[in-house]
């Protein structure tokens, strides 16, 4: 057998969730292998199991045909395993060397001999095209030159099975293409890796193989020279049971919401949103596709009034937000339903009752003069409970008790309630079970025939081809095309949203 | 009183009151490096003074005298002071307590248990006098220097020296040794130290161990060369003056050595500077309280920002981010 | 109760109570029956009284520590509830708490220490003894011996709070000086605190340096950084002397075989404890009176160890002391009386 | 999921009531080493607070500046801040109100309530300025108030020194308008100090709680304190509330020096340190979980064992620095409950 590495049945739990469920992967030496998934598959799981952060519950790892027990990354370093973190695990204000050699470092006298780890540094660096400046500060590097770094880190610690998670996710084109040329260089030179990465064109452009898994199971592995793009799509967001949602087709109005020339940084300072134009109309949902990290979330901070925007204007009924407060972009009817519910849409420790006036209790008749009435809060929290079935023992019972199907029920109860001319729906069926997400679909059609405009964003892509529309595609900080719903598919989403079909789109406009 | 005098008056007295400052900040430095934060280091002086005093009247009372004593003391008031750190330790490391509440707790526990050890051992609430004590010296060849021998090296104490070296010593070991790298990372960025196959917690359980050796030095220290004896008020605040001294030096050993030695002049000019025509003038509060303003003023930046480190006050739980 | 023979017998007055019942206590400052200073000579002066007197400790005689100044009224209260016939308040930060209680039981007998207790009328309370010392007196003497010991005619005093009681110690002293040494230059500064010996320390380094090389002290803890000083100079070399306060401070100022303590003055707040105690359990308790207690009552004076004394120091001490008790020297405690004084010597 | 909500209440409640025992205990195995009898020990305690009025008189009394360093301490915690600066407010406020009542001669419904108002504006002025440079420069509370303890501390000193010096190293008495003792009070209490701050104490937990739970603003400010980015999200200003929950924690803090300088003493002296109600407050808020019922159920605690001590001492012979151990060591346990939480699940498991 020529696998390094063979992962075989291996489980891991979470409170409440399996996140790996009987998973299967083999590496073979000297090969690229690709790992596909949605987001929450459960990809970054199983690599941390092999990376010995988390232990498995079931299942046996086998590194070069031996059984091993990987209890901690130590273990993995010295089987020569490496992993490339998703979010970086750099110290910003430690140089590039002392960041890779930290925890193994060359001494002379009881020193650290940082100039002699510089010079290994840079040598290993030399032969894998990797360079850097070994003396820099991490805070004042690019990123792609952060994530080399990360790559040198396992390196330097004589690793040859690296384990790169969503490594393209943060990087430009350009530092894309120098990551590929990098990856091609190390399997050149005997390492083998596996890739995570929702990106089809990297796939298809640099990978052997491609396990593909969904929501915690195995769902094969297949040799990538005999596939393409649309089998692997079709592979990886594929579901058993394919719930269509009922709605008649929309009657668009006049146009509530228009951005134009919207340009965002993000928290990096890099533009996240590039000169971004984009219409919505009353009574439509208009569905917000893309790879997580393309600049969906600073695009909706930027019309909440969370983010400040850079350029551009957003209207809504023909009034700029463009430097409104939260509160004043809110009080101009806007609803939001966040991305992430525990940090933005909700204060877990606040009953759902306050949670429900967690928009408007300043206002009558939730206080009067500064003094909140209970009684009408919680009275409101009780019709709104019923009215969108958020099972709960009751209104005071604290947000956190609930599920996170109710939770986002509660959410999109007091954001709908408010009958906002603009909505803004961001993942709102993130980790919710099928019932949940049938009635929250069902309420944002029902808000698009009041004759509302609705903005769906997702990276599910079923959910927006089932609800929106219209679905405008964006990557790279730009809305790379707008299709109708019902006459797109996943498999050319699938493409447009890994940038597939920019130049086409780029013509349409 | 001409320049020189004032100089020679004011300097070595600013070293000497800064020394038992120095230590203690640098104990701070080694467990705020780790990331746990240290408002204890104000009992572990305590702990450290207590011990000092306790040890020296015990081999007195054994008979011995010279030198001995007070190595011995000083040394077995650096393990007290580690081994008592450990309830911090324990407390914020291991069972997750807020760290600034353990630090109180500390605070508190360490003034109760050293008063009521010293009631229970010597039935009264502070203790005799020390007869070997820490003296000035002068520093043979260096003192007979002109100008800077009179204001540096004749009758000093030899732990200003030490708190000084061990500043420098300190510099080195963090920021060029791997025990140092480690120590910062932990810090920083503990789960990038986690992959990196360094053990956080027990990185921090050294730091923090660090902290009360260093502390405990310097409680001994003050015990030992000011005032003696030992008492509840032995100690009163000079434990968050180190404090207050290592974040105005930037958690940097060399910065908090020159804020120790600042907060030392600006006591000394407050006590001396009554005799000084200029500052005669100066109502003396104005000095009193210029360490506390200035360190405010610097940490709200106008002194050039002062940024801890990253991970510093949270409890580190693997795999949570 | 026992009362053993020969003791508590001699002619106790109608109202006395009988030695063995009789309950005497005392609450001390922050500073503890051990802290070198009055509280620790009240204390030894109730023992001294309570062991003549055959009582035993904790039952008859007994002192309560308070912890802050917090407790000053409650432990003195709680020896009040508990029918103490004599209470005693030691320092004059007590006062408040004193006339609270003064004022509220009527029956309760209590003393204090370094001050007078007076009502809103500048009336003393019937119920309160107030016991003073004249510690100019005594400070008087130790400024003759240091101005007959200084050799460059410079010398120093360094007090605690700037008050009342340390001003009595301060002009004294000064009177004394100038008596002798009429040239002498006396440096004086407060260190605003009595408990902090560091402050004490650099001071005392700040006046030695500018000369002095004589330092009395009216500085309780503060005071003893003046000893530490002192000491560090005298190792080296210097012909350096403190002056101690309260007590013999000779101890205080040992290093190797010698002190570096000239002499101390001692105020005998146990003699006047003791002497109160003993009236008071003969049923001739002094309340509503301002004693002052001096040289004339051995209260005040110099320390019993003169070992560093020279013989004309210790000669010129005895003829003042005459003179002083005699009444032909008014010795100044404040400042006004002290600018008189001097204006006296021209 | 009915069944989780008791269940939470249950343990919130049950690990003060853990580590109070457990500090209650260990303290009693620390006399038994020592050589005393905790049974006598803790019965003279409890005899000290108890045992007749004038003890239970001393014990309200101790309890009411504690009760409002333990709501200054409390009511910033629920904003997400760690004021230990109490200490510093708390003198500026005894100074300020003693201020007040000196220097002014007015009818007692004008003056008391001055006096008060301007011990709580003094506290809320020394709590702004670490809220300002928390919000608008990121500067951590804790040091930047440590230090104002300071400021304050010797400031005052040098503000009496300078002004206000009487003999006996203080100010001079206040005016009776401006005085919240009672004779009425003393009587009943066979004359401890109870005086009428304890009311205000009382009132100003009512006000706590009132803020906190009944006003737009608390809400917000609870708000700020759980999570940042929902406030934000919500439209509330986070600075703004950051500085306005330093402002009425110092207010708090403030007016517990009012209530030693109007109340207990009547004055102020020249302090020789701090007081530690500071840091008693931040005890004082830890083990009443940060509600205004809470603080006053530790605050009687903490006030009772302070007041019992001293009977201790003198009845038992047990130091009252026992006292203060027993004090660290619950703290200690309150903020290890992670452990207790542990300890409790792991007995609960095998249980099931
Ligand atoms: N430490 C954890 N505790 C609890 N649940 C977790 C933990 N880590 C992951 N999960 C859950 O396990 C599931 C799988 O997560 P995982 O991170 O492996 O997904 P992924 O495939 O890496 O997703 P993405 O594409 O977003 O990176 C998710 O539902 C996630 O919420
Ligand atoms: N301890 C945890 N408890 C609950 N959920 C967790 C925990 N750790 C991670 N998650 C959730 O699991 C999901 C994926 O986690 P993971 O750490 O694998 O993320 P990732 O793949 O590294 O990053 P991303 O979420 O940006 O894709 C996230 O939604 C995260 O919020
Ligand atoms: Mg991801
Ligand atoms: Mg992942």
């Amino acid at each position: 057998m020529s696998y390094v590495i063979e992962m075989n049945s291996i489980r891991k739990e979470f409170p409440g969730i399996v996140a790996n469920d009987n998973i299967t992967l083999q590496l073979k030496k000297g090969e690229i292998h690709a790992l596909l998934g949605e987001n929450g598959a459960g990809k970054s799981t199983l690599m941390n199991v092999l990376f010995g952060l988390y232990q498995p519950e079931r299942g046996e790892i086998r590194v070069r045909g031996e059984k091993v027990e990987i209890t901690d990354p130590n273990i993995a370093n010295r089987l020569g395993i490496g992993m490339v973190h998703q979010h970086f695990m750099l110290v910003d204000k430690f140089t590039v060397t002392e960041n890779i050699v930290m925890g193994n470092e060359p001494t002379k006298f009881g020193v650290v001999n940082i100039k002699k780890a510089a010079k290994e540094v840079e040598a290993i660096s030399k032969r894998y095209g990797l360079s850097v400046d070994p003396y820099a500060k991490i805070e004042n590097i690019s990123v792609g030159m952060q994530q080399r770094v990360e790559i040198l880190k396992t390196l330097y610690r004589g690793a040859d099975i690296l384990i790169f998670d969503e490594p393209t996710a943060v990087l430009t084109p350009q530092e894309i293409q120098e990551l590929i040329g990098i990856m091609k260089t190390l399997v050149a030179e005997g390492k083998s890796i596996i890739l995570i990465t929702h990106k089809l064109k990297e796939i298809m452009s640099v990978c052997d193989r491609c396990t593909v898994i969904r929501r915690g199971k195995g769902i094969g592995t297949v040799d990538v020279s005999e596939t393409d793009q649309d089998k692997l799509a079709a592979m990886m967001v594929g579901r058993e049971v394919n719930f269509k949602v009922e709605k008649t087709p929309a009657i668009p109005k006049e146009t509530v919401l228009a951005v134009s020339d919207l340009t965002v940084k993000d928290s990096r300072g890099v533009d996240a949103v590039k000169a971004l134009n984009l219409d919505i109309k009353a009574g439509e949902i208009l569905g917000l596709a893309g790879v997580d990290g393309n600049g969906q979330s600073e695009f909706i901070e930027a019309i909440t009034g969370l983010r400040k925007a850079d350029k551009g204007s957003i209207k809504l009924n023909n009034k700029e937000l463009v430097g409104l407060k939260p509160r004043k972009v809110t009080e101009a009817g806007i609803g939001h339903i966040p991305e992430d519910r525990h940090k933005h849409g909700l204060v877990l420790d606040f009953s759902i009752g306050e949670n429900i006036v967690l928009q408007t209790y300043y206002q009558q008749p939730y206080s009067k003069n500064t003094v909140l009435n209970y009684p009408n809060i919680f009275k409101k929290a009780k019709d709104l409970i019923e009215d969108y079935d958020v099972r709960t023992p009751s209104e005071h019972t604290p947000a956190r008790a609930l599920s996170g199907g109710n939770q986002q029920k509660a959410i999109i109860a007091r954001e709908v309630d408010r009958s906002p001319d603009f909505l803004i729906a961001a993942q709102p069926t993130r980790g919710l079970d099928v019932g949940a997400i049938e009635s929250i679909h069902k309420r944002l059609i029902s808000e698009r025939d009041k004759g509302r405009a609705v903005l769906l964003m997702s990276l599910e892509l079923d959910e927006i081809l089932n609800v929106s529309d219209r679905i405008a595609v964006m990557y790279e900080g730009q809305i790379v095309d707008i299709v109708d719903a019902d006459k797109t598919n996943e498999k050319e989403l699938g493409l447009l949203m890994a940038g597939g079909k920019k130049e086409k789109a780029g013509e349409a406009k | 009183m001409d320049i020189m005098q004032i100089l020679s008056l004011v300097i070595p007295a600013a070293i000497f009151a800064a020394a038992p400052l120095i230590l203690t900040a640098l104990g701070g430095l080694f467990s705020e490096r780790a990331g746990v934060v240290n408002i204890g280091l104000e009992g572990l002086m305590v702990m450290g003074a207590f011990t000092a005093i306790i040890t020296t009247l015990t081999l007195e009372g054994m008979g011995m005298s010279g030198m001995m004593v007070i190595i011995l003391a000083l040394i077995i008031s650096i393990l007290i002071g580690s081994v008592f750190s450990l309830f911090h330790a324990v407390a914020s490391i291991t069972f997750r307590a807020d760290q600034i509440v353990s630090g109180v707790a500390l605070n508190f526990l360490a003034v109760g248990l050293t008063v009521f050890l010293v009631r229970l051992l010597y039935n009264k609430g502070q203790t005799d006098y020390i007869s070997n004590r820490i003296y000035r010296m002068d520093v043979p060849v260096l003192s007979d220097i002109p100008f800077i021998g009179p204001l540096f090296f004749s009758s000093a104490y030899v732990t200003s020296y030490v708190a000084i070296l061990l500043a420098v010593v300190v510099y080195f070991i963090v920021f060029y040794t791997p025990f140092g790298l480690r120590l910062r990372s932990v810090g920083e960025h503990p789960m990038a130290a986690d992959t990196m196959g360094i053990n956080v917690n027990r990185m921090r359980y050294i730091g923090v161990m660090l902290s009360g050796a260093f502390a405990g030095l310097g409680g001994a220290v003050f015990a030992l060369t000011v005032t003696g004896n030992f008492s509840g008020t032995t100690i009163v605040g000079q434990g968050f003056m180190a404090l207050a001294a290592l974040i105005f030096g930037k958690w940097n050993p060399l910065g908090a050595l020159g804020a120790a030695l600042f907060f030392g002049l600006a006591q000394a000019l407050s006590i001396t500077g009554q005799q000084i025509p200029l500052l005669s003038d100066v109502p003396p509060v104005f000095l009193l309280i210029a360490p506390y303003v200035l360190t405010i003023l610097a940490l709200a930046g106008f002194v050039g920002r002062a940024e801890g480190p990253k991970a510093i006050g949270k409890p580190y739980i693997k795999g949570s981010r | 109760a026992e009362t053993p023979a020969g003791e508590g017998e001699d002619a106790p007055s109608e109202d006395a109570v009988e030695a063995g019942d009789f309950k005497v206590a005392m609450v001390t400052d922050v500073g503890g029956i051990d802290d070198k200073s009055f509280n620790q000579s009240a204390w030894e002066g109730l023992t001294t009284f309570g062991e003549e007197a055959g009582l035993e400790e904790g039952t008859g005689y007994r002192y309560l520590q308070s912890a802050t100044m917090d407790d000053f009224e409650p432990n003195l209260r709680s020896l009040v509830r508990e029918d103490s016939d004599l209470v005693w308040g030691i320092g004059f930060l007590m006062e408040d708490a004193v006339r609270t209680i003064a004022e509220q039981v009527e029956e309760a007998q209590i003393a204090i220490v370094d001050t007078v207790v007076l009502d809103a009328d500048e009336n003393t309370y019937d119920n309160i003894a107030n016991v003073t010392f004249k510690e100019h007196e005594g400070s008087f003497l130790v400024g003759v011996a240091a101005g007959l010991h200084t050799e460059g005619d410079k010398v120093g005093f360094i007090g605690g709070v700037e008050s009342g009681l340390i001003k009595k110690f301060e002009n004294g002293f000064k009177a004394g000086v100038k008596a002798v040494n009429p040239d002498a230059e006396i440096l004086v500064q407060y260190a605003e605190s009595f408990n902090d010996a560091s402050i004490g320390s650099q001071i005392a380094n700040t006046m030695y340096s500018q000369g002095a090389d004589i330092i009395y002290h009216a500085a309780g803890g503060t005071g003893n950084g003046l000893f530490t000083e002192a000491i560090n100079r005298a190792r080296n070399g210097e012909a350096v002397w403190a002056i101690g306060v309260d007590r013999d401070q000779h101890d205080e100022g040992a290093y190797g075989d010698e002190s570096v303590t000239l002499t101390s003055m001692v105020k005998r707040v146990d003699t006047a404890v003791a002497i109160v105690s003993e009236q008071t359990m003969n049923g001739e308790f002094p309340g509503g009176e301002i004693l002052e207690y001096g040289l004339e009552e051995d209260a005040v004076g110099i320390a019993p160890t003169t070992d560093n004394l020279s013989e004309e120091a210790l000669s010129a001490v005895e003829d003042y002391k005459a003179q002083i008790q005699s009444g032909d020297i008014s010795v100044p405690s404040t400042d006004d009386e002290y600018d008189e004084y001097l204006e006296g010597l021209e | 999921m009915a069944k989780l909500l008791p269940k939470g209440r249950l343990l919130s409640w049950s690990i003060p009531l853990i580590a109070v025992f457990l500090g209650i205990f260990i303290g009693g195995i620390i006399m038994l080493v020592s050589g005393y009898n905790p049974i006598t020990g803790y019965s003279a305690l409890i005899r000290g607070i108890f045992s007749d009025s004038y003890y239970l008189g001393e014990t309200v009394r101790m309890m009411t500046p504690l009760i409002l360093a333990g709501l200054a301490v409390a009511f910033a915690f629920r904003t997400g801040l760690l004021n230990i600066g109490v200490e510093g407010q708390l003198i500026v406020g005894w100074l300020a109100s003693v201020y007040v009542g000196i220097t002014f001669d007015l009818p007692a419904v004008l003056h008391l309530p001055m006096a008060i108002l301007a011990g709580a504006l003094a506290g809320a002025l020394w709590g702004f300025i670490p809220g300002l440079l928390k919000a608008k420069f990121q500067v951590h509370e804790v040091i930047v108030t440590i230090m104002m303890n300071y400021i304050a501390l010797y400031t005052a000193n040098a503000i009496i020194r300078s002004y206000l010096l009487v003999p006996g190293e203080r100010t001079g008495s206040i005016n009776q308008s401006a005085s919240l003792s009672s004779p009425l009070l003393q009587s009943l209490t066979d004359y401890s100090r109870l005086h009428w701050g304890f009311v205000v104490a009382v009132l100003a937990c009512v006000i706590m709680w009132f803020i906190l739970w009944r006003t737009t603003k608390g809400y917000e400010l609870r708000a700020v304190g759980l999570n940042q980015h929902a406030s934000q999200y919500a439209g509330m200003n986070v600075q703004r509330n950051i500085i306005l929950s330093m402002l009425i924690s110092g207010g708090f803090a403030g007016v517990a020096g009012a209530m030693e300088g109007l109340g207990t003493y009547g004055y102020m002296s020249i302090l020789s340190g701090f007081s530690g109600l500071g840091f008693d407050g931040i005890a004082v808020a830890l083990l009443g979980a940060n509600t205004a019922v809470g603080v006053l159920l530790a605050s009687f605690l903490f006030g009772g064992l302070k007041i019992g001590a001293l009977n201790m001492q003198s009845q038992a012979g047990v130091p009252t620095e026992l006292v203060e151990i027993v004090i660290a060591l619950i703290i200690f346990f309150v903020a290890s409950s992670y452990i207790i939480r542990w300890v409790m699940n792991r007995v609960k498991k095998e249980d099931i």
